[in-house]
């Protein structure tokens, strides 16, 4: 387990050495969220609806644009390979680091979420739910990136293909993540959405690791 | 401790060699010899275990590789340089070890890099640092995990006339130590007797 | 049974498979082609005109077929791969890879025929419905194996990658079948179902399971053809292959 | 047999742009699909026999 | 022009050689623009008042997306150095650059559009002017993107600062990009709204390559 | 032709070096020495104009360099492989050529690319080249463009023995042809004559 937190933090104090990273996340969260008022205009009804689909897509695509470099940066300098010949198993490892990219690319979305909603006019209750679903949708999208990002890894040009093969796994997150707010609104009841939010979750939790770490010993090949 | 048999390995078409074979006892080193693209590096990322061989077998104490047992005695550095260019030669090697679950104190590691000439650039980045200092970071790893298999590909590069006798030292230094070894160079090697493989 | 599992590890080799493969890929066109003739018998004659939908019904005769195959071939791909990269079998990895573009295609079946049906009965070719954007997905997942494998220049790690993906995929296919259950849809429920009565005309039942069964049938044969390319692509620097071709 | 006419039968009750359109692109392509298999099956074919060609040639300008 | 040229062809050779690309920038326009609806439900009044700010955000994102590899490749492997040292003036060279990078990831979208368009019902005459906005609009996109991309390529995790930089600039072409199609829609005269798209791309095609190439500079000290 | 005189350069608060001048005529060629970490590297990727000197002038023909006059008499090859490891060794070359506006057609590439000895492996991507062959890409580079100065960071780096005499050789026949050439290398190099210069 030491090497588990090992992995953490050395990925932790990798992003704070980069400084921008850690903000940036957010703020592509924050940019994104706020172009679609502008895109389409500032009717208050429209964008009300529009909110929670809009949130959740922008929390995927920030999740999505910090994907590549969840192990790009070490493969390309050799730690990678340094990670699959040490002694501590390799799952442990890519568990820590798959963590860490949660913890720096989805963790603050969560936190964040509630405050945008706001500007939305979404009401307390609906930001709750809002901010739950992404609480337990953002790490199961760090996960399943993982695995992308590990297949894609070898590959060059592989930062729109990963693109390509994680969307579409993404969705049903997306589908139940956002279709609980808007059920909420709707004043239906959400324990259905996200419970089967959270039974991905605990999947993805048991294999995503497992796939990736596969994937990546296929890469160092 | 060390043994190697009818290893093969082919790149797309070409096979690069067939029915390697050697073993190495405590103490023994080996010279991989070789033009470039005959296989040397290929041969050793077979032989740590990352890349699958098309044949053969490697038996480390007598129990086949690769295994937990096997990497914990193993140490390989390889053509790249294996540092993070944004942390320091501090951060770096303290981490390296903690990954690989050795414990290694601040102590320990400015000791090593202070070995290793890179006294005053600690603190910097790596990314700043010259060609020679950045390997000299990475073979600071030599000294701060216990390991009794050093596979080496060509550590030599980039270093100056004192680091290439400081390295041929520390090499000498582990087999003296019961260890092995396993290196590449292109260079003349600063280490007395040794096996030879020629690819 | 014993006897049985050793034939099936004996065709795991490509050698033994390519001619195995190459007996058996007239029978499958024939199963297809009788299957076919007489499925469009029944599309075109047989089945009455629907109340409601007219003739433009007649349309379900392939797209359920394509829609059914879209899937199963996922399925039966997932399989192939896992299989190759558990038991690290040749042929299995090279079925996986020669099933892909087969079930691409009867996913863009499925969506096109799915689209040309839309208009006159919903009056949209396409709708934000959750069963269409999952098969829509699948289409995307197939797309997405595809060029997986295309990325990896060595055949070998293109094998094992592709796995991977297809065996992640394997978990959109309920969420296709199960799409009309969860969500309340434009897009109609299952029509199949062995508790109810069936809920259409026996005649349209039967024209649809002939023609499903053509579809599969061909499947299996276009996918036989394309394996038995892939294994000379793959193996031929291999003795066998030299002395395969006349 | 509901068809009076060829005509009524391709009409299609005023659906034929859209069964003959799915029917259509169904067998356009099912029947294409076959054709690029086996063309990529010959393709391989000539390029190993005339690989075969060449060693033989080979082979014989060395035996002279 | 013959070095402009030779860059031009050797970024579009490099791209078909990892074949896989030139599809990718496409279909992460078309994943994005579907996972909007999927996001927001299946109302199609609502779909086709949100279609033209989606498709343009959507075309923003994988311009983005594509922004980070415009010289990230060049400058690890030393093959910027080697162009900063070349005969041929730089800027030449950057301007090819940016060219095949529109060719990669611009101009394939303008294609697309009408057809995602038709998805969300819109008529023939406002894909018309959907394509016309982002026939101007994408190589603006790209020229832009190029200044940010040079900006961030020494730093480490430039990927996310770089959308940070570039978004804030991208907002004026989707305001007027996404408002040509709207106020069409609304049957007003879309003429303004291109005019300065137009002027903003010509100012933009002066300026860029310049900025860009100062920036490498500093990049490369 | 070449004249260099009171360079100076530092990086953070360490001075690398001062007043560093010398001048090269046709036919000579200069070793910079020192040690890892001495501004070998800084000092080359000041002259060619990579980045600012803290002070110092450098002429190139009477006038002041970096001009395109001076690009285009030169060759830099630094610790970088600057290849594109996508692309073949022949597409890399003839692409390196047409971006220098060179005219470079296949038959000149691929005469080049086996003088180096990378017969064989014209097509196949420079990725699964070894480290050796992938430097070898890179010094092709010096027979396909013609240029009177030669700027060489540790070239003869994973370079084999038969390579490293190649390498000499062409070094040797450029400087007979009135060429100059600057290099490092931390071995001794194969190379009569010279200039020294210690940082
Ligand atoms: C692009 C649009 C469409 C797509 C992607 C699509 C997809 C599918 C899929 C995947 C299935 C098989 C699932 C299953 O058997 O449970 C299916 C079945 C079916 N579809 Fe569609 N569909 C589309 C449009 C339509 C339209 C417009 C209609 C009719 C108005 C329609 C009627 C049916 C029927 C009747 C079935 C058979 C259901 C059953 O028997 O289980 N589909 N479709
Ligand atoms: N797909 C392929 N097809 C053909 N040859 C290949 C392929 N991949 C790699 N090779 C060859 O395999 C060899 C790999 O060599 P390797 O890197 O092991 O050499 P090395 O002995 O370490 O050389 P160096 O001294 O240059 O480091 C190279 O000759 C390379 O050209
Ligand atoms: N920001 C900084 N602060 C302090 N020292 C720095 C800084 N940046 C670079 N240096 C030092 O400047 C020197 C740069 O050396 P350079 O790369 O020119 O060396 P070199 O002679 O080429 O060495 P090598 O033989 O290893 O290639 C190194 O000693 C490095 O530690
Ligand atoms: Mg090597
Ligand atoms: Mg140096």
């Amino acid at each position: 387990m030491n090497a588990f937190f090992a992995t953490v933090r050395r990925d932790l104090l990798l992003a704070m050495r980069r400084k921008s990273e850690v903000l940036t996340a957010v703020f592509f969260f924050v940019i994104v969220t706020s172009l679609f008022p502008l895109g389409i205009g500032p009717e208050p009804v429209l964008l009300k609806k529009i909110a929670p689909g809009i949130l959740w897509v922008a929390a995927l695509l920030a999740t999505l644009l910090g994907l590549p470099r969840l192990f790009a940066a070490d493969h390309v300098d050799g730690t990678l390979e340094q990670m699959a010949l040490s002694p501590s198993p390799l799952g442990l490892l890519v568990a820590g680091k798959i963590l860490a990219h949660w913890l720096l690319c989805g963790l603050p979305l969560v936190l964040l979420a509630p405050v945008l909603g706001l500007q939305f006019d979404l009401d307390a209750s609906a930001l709750g739910i809002l901010t739950l679903a992404l609480l337990l949708g953002t790490p199961l999208l760090s996960l399943i990136g993982a695995i992308g990002a590990a297949l894609t890894l070898g590959v060059r040009g592989g930062g729109v293909l990963l693109a390509l093969l994680v969307l579409p796994l993404y969705i049903p997150a997306l589908i139940f993540g956002a279709g609980a707010v808007e059920a909420h609104i709707a004043g239906l009841d959400v324990g259905g959405h996200l419970s089967l939010l959270a039974a991905m979750l605990v999947l993805a939790a048991f294999f995503a690791p497992w796939a990736t770490t596969a994937a990546l010993r296929i890469a160092l090949e | 401790m060390l043994n190697v048999s009818g290893l093969a390995c082919s790149r797309g078409e070409r096979r690069l060699f067939v029915d390697v074979g050697f073993s190495l006892a405590a103490g023994e080193w080996l010279h991989v010899q070789g033009d470039n693209g005959s296989g040397k590096t290929s041969m050793m990322r077979l032989l740590v275990g990352l890349s699958p061989a098309d044949a053969g077998a490697i038996f480390w104490r007598g129990e086949r590789a690769p295994s937990v047992e096997f990497r914990r005695d193993l140490i390989y550095l390889g053509h790249h340089a294996a540092v993070k260019e944004d942390l320091t030669p501090l951060e770096n090697l303290r981490l390296a070890a903690a990954l690989d679950g050795v414990a290694l104190d601040e102590r320990g590691a400015l000791a090593a890099l202070i070995r290793l000439g890179l006294r005053g650039r600690e603190e910097l980045p790596v990314r700043v640092l010259s060609a020679g200092q950045k390997r000299r970071v990475l073979l600071a790893r030599l000294l701060t995990r216990p390991a009794d298999l050093w596979v080496l590909d060509e550590a030599f590069n980039a270093l100056d006339v004192a680091a290439v006798k400081l390295l041929g030292d520390l090499i000498a230094e582990h087999l003296a130590a019961g260890g092995m070894a396993i290196l590449t160079s292109h260079q003349p090697l600063p280490v007395p007797g040794g096996k030879a493989l020629v690819l | 049974m014993r006897q049985s599992l050793i034939q099936w590890f004996k065709f795991a080799s490509p050698q033994s498979f390519y001619p195995l493969a190459g007996r058996m890929i007239p029978w499958f066109w024939a199963a297809a082609a009788v299957f076919g003739i007489a499925g469009l018998w029944i599309s075109f004659f047989v089945a009455p005109t629907d109340a409601q939908q007219g003739e433009g019904y007649r349309i379900i005769f392939v797209h359920v077929p394509a829609s059914w195959m879209s899937m199963f071939i996922y399925v039966v791909m997932a399989f192939w791969a896992g299989r190759g990269l558990a038991l690290n079998t040749r042929v299995s990895a090279m079925m996986a890879q020669s099933l892909a573009p087969t079930g691409a295609l009867m996913a863009a079946l499925s969506l096109w025929t799915g689209a040309l049906w839309g208009k006159p009965m919903w009056g949209a070719w396409w709708v934000w419905d959750a069963r269409l954007t999952s098969e829509l997905i699948l289409f995307f997942l197939y797309l997405g194996f595809m060029a997986l494998q295309a990325a990896i220049d060595d055949p070998r790690r293109a094998d094992k990658a592709g796995a991977i993906l297809a065996l992640v995929g394997v978990v959109n296919i309920p969420i296709i079948y199960f799409s009309v259950k969860w969500w309340n849809t434009l897009h109609q429920g299952s029509t199949i179902n062995l508790n109810k009565a069936p809920s259409m005309a026996q005649t349209m039942l039967w024209g649809m399971l002939l023609m499903a069964l053509a579809f599969w049938m061909y499947s299996i044969a276009v996918a036989l053809m394309r394996v038995r390319a892939i294994i000379l692509e793959r193996e031929r620097h291999t003795e066998w292959v030299k002395h395969a071709v006349e | 047999m509901q068809w009076n006419s060829v005509g009524e039968f391709f009409a299609m009750g005023g659906y034929a742009l859209y069964v003959w359109g799915s029917f259509g692109a169904c067998a356009i392509l099912l029947i294409a699909e076959p054709f690029l298999a086996k063309r990529r099956l010959k393709q391989i074919r000539q390029s190993l026999i005339r690989e075969r060609l060449a060693d033989e040639l080979e082979s014989q300008q060395r035996t002279q």
